[in-house]
């Protein structure tokens, strides 16, 4: 079977699991130990192929696959008319695994409840606090009623974070987007001739936004090529310098 | 008439207060009023908002606090506006170890990496820096583990009133499992039938 | 019918706008009707909310924006509010000046500003009345603005033995986040080279 998942596509060895019973259409109360094992390793065999680091989680859970699977075929040994028996007495061992994948799935559905949840609440915007400062008097020094913890610190902090910005005007938006790189090779010659043809490569980046970050750092690599600029670096670690041709 | 001016100061003390919110108590103790009088005009406020497409905020409730909110309806005109945070999205890592705190808080981490088969560290450390859980004590035992349990926070995030508004976990997931099989079926019937 | 229908939106819009306001233009371009119909929308649900004693707000004009404000004559009870032993507790706007403060110190009223998009006098006069923060030094350059920092008494009152446990913020264990740069990155490397 050909599978072109990556192994970031799964959250552990469970979910991989969880995936296999379901594409496979397994009863999952009762699983095809040796089949699964062999498309679980045959699994793990490729992620090993592709070089990926494969997380310790999913070895431990394929050797605890192939336990199951050799304690599945014990029963066999057994005398016919005893197996009935045998089948009831003994517990089944798949039963721990089941019960953990059961588990598992259980909180895997909740994650998506929530991820609803999410969505709705993206739907609706609140606003922050007015500045009701001209209402009140000065605060006075007093710690003893602050009742507040490092939590709601960071929760305001993450409201803050929230906060939705105001977008600029529709019109103008859409020509911000795309910053061409030929402007920003452009841009960086004149900073470079104002600042007296050397500049530190950090000042280069004044605005701290990725996209703009990105261009920058392609326009410099550009202008390498075309040996319109100089880069160079004193030592390790050391500050890089870009410097513009005379 | 004493109704329909608290109804106009309500709105006033919600809009400044914005997404800090406002408890019942707050409301009580500004309109000097009991809280059970304050329950009342709040829903009253609440509905009137609801009821009237003229309007275009509401109240939700989150967590201990009312607040006002636009409503979910405006949301494409909001959304041509005001930009939302690209950071806004949590990861399936998190949701899923979000997911078991909320529902079984409070809980270490261990316990946790049980559930998931897989470690934790990252997501833990990921729902602590966003609020939206927290230690909330420290396991018996040796080792003292932190126990974790979900935030104030939390509750807005999701846009809870409280925990018991979770989703019900799926309990009896073999019935539904058996459905989504048989539905499967019928799918696939379906396809059969129809090519 | 269509008129209702607008109200309700523009006063979502306003809402969500809060203290920026929105121009003539901004609303028109969301609505997508010209401005003179604009216009009549924005007096029609000035003109709703004035009459209305059921209702706390209404609009103010500032030079070219619109923005919702609250009623005046509602003002008693805002400064109650403000004045209520509730808020003895720190508000979120002084929540959120000490959470920048504490990860980006020494940093300036300004830096401060920039971040929070508004005003933040009063919550650092709070602060540092509450002996949370503390002038640290001055910036360099002209102006030799004030650069707050923590004090002893935030780790003690946080139970913080250093500053280094902090949570960390959510940017520093986001891997995603990283890995949608990297993404950027490759797609924009891409197009030169295919360019």
């Amino acid at each position: 079977m050909q599978y072109n998942v990556k192994i970031d596509a799964f959250e552990g060895p469970l979910d991989l699991l969880l995936h296999l019973i379901n594409s496979l259409e397994i009863d999952i109360y009762d699983i095809p130990v040796a089949s699964i094992t062999e498309q679980y390793l045959s699994f793990i065999h490729t992620m090993k192929e592709l070089e990926l680091d494969v997380a310790s989680e999913y070895l431990v859970m394929a050797a605890t696959l192939l336990a199951i699977k050799s304690k599945m075929l014990l029963p066999q040994h057994d005398e016919n008319l005893e197996e009935e028996l045998e089948f009831e007495m003994e517990e089944d061992p798949r039963n721990e695994l089941v019960e953990r994948l059961i588990e598992y799935r259980k909180y895997k559905e909740a994650a998506t409840d929530l991820k609803h949840l999410e969505e709705e609440r993206g739907l609706i915007f609140t606003k922050p606090p007015s500045d009701m400062s001209d209402y009140s008097k000065e605060q006075t020094a007093d710690k003893s009623n602050l009742d507040v913890s490092l939590y709601d610190m960071l929760g305001a902090l993450q409201k803050l974070l929230r906060r939705r910005k105001l977008q600029k005007p529709l019109s103008t938006r859409i020509s911000r987007q795309e910053i061409p790189i030929e402007q920003r090779m452009q841009e960086i010659v004149r900073e470079l001739k104002k600042a007296g043809r050397r500049k530190k490569f950090f000042d280069l980046f004044p605005i701290h936004e990725k996209e703009h970050i990105v261009v920058t750092f392609l326009a410099i690599l550009e202008l390498m090529k075309r040996s319109e600029i100089l880069v160079e670096q004193e030592g390790n670690f050391a500050d890089i310098y870009v410097m513009g041709k005379e | 008439m004493e109704i329909v001016h608290w109804n106009g100061i309500l709105e006033s003390l919600l809009f400044a207060a914005g997404d800090e919110g406002l408890s019942l108590k707050q409301i009580s103790q500004v309109l000097e009023i009991d809280q059970i009088h304050a329950v009342e005009i709040v829903n009253l406020y609440k509905e009137n908002c609801n009821s009237d497409p003229n309007r275009g905020i509401t109240v939700v409730q989150f967590g201990e606090t009312y607040q006002l909110a636009t409503k979910k309806e405006n949301s494409p005109y909001l959304k041509k506006l005001v930009e939302s945070p690209h950071t806004a999205t949590l990861s399936q890592a998190a949701l899923e170890t979000l997911a078991i705190i909320a529902y079984k808080q409070p809980i270490t981490r261990i316990e946790v990496e049980e559930i998931r088969g897989v470690k934790t560290d990252r997501p833990i450390q990921t729902l602590v820096a966003k609020a939206l859980i927290k230690e909330v004590g420290r396991a018996e035992g040796t080792g003292r583990a932190i126990l974790y349990g979900t935030t104030k926070e939390f509750l807005d995030y999701f846009g809870l009133r409280s925990l018991k508004e979770l989703p019900p976990l799926p309990e009896r997931v073999e019935e539904e499992y058996e459905q989504e099989e048989a539905d499967l079926f019928f799918e696939k019937f379906q396809e059969t039938i129809d090519s």
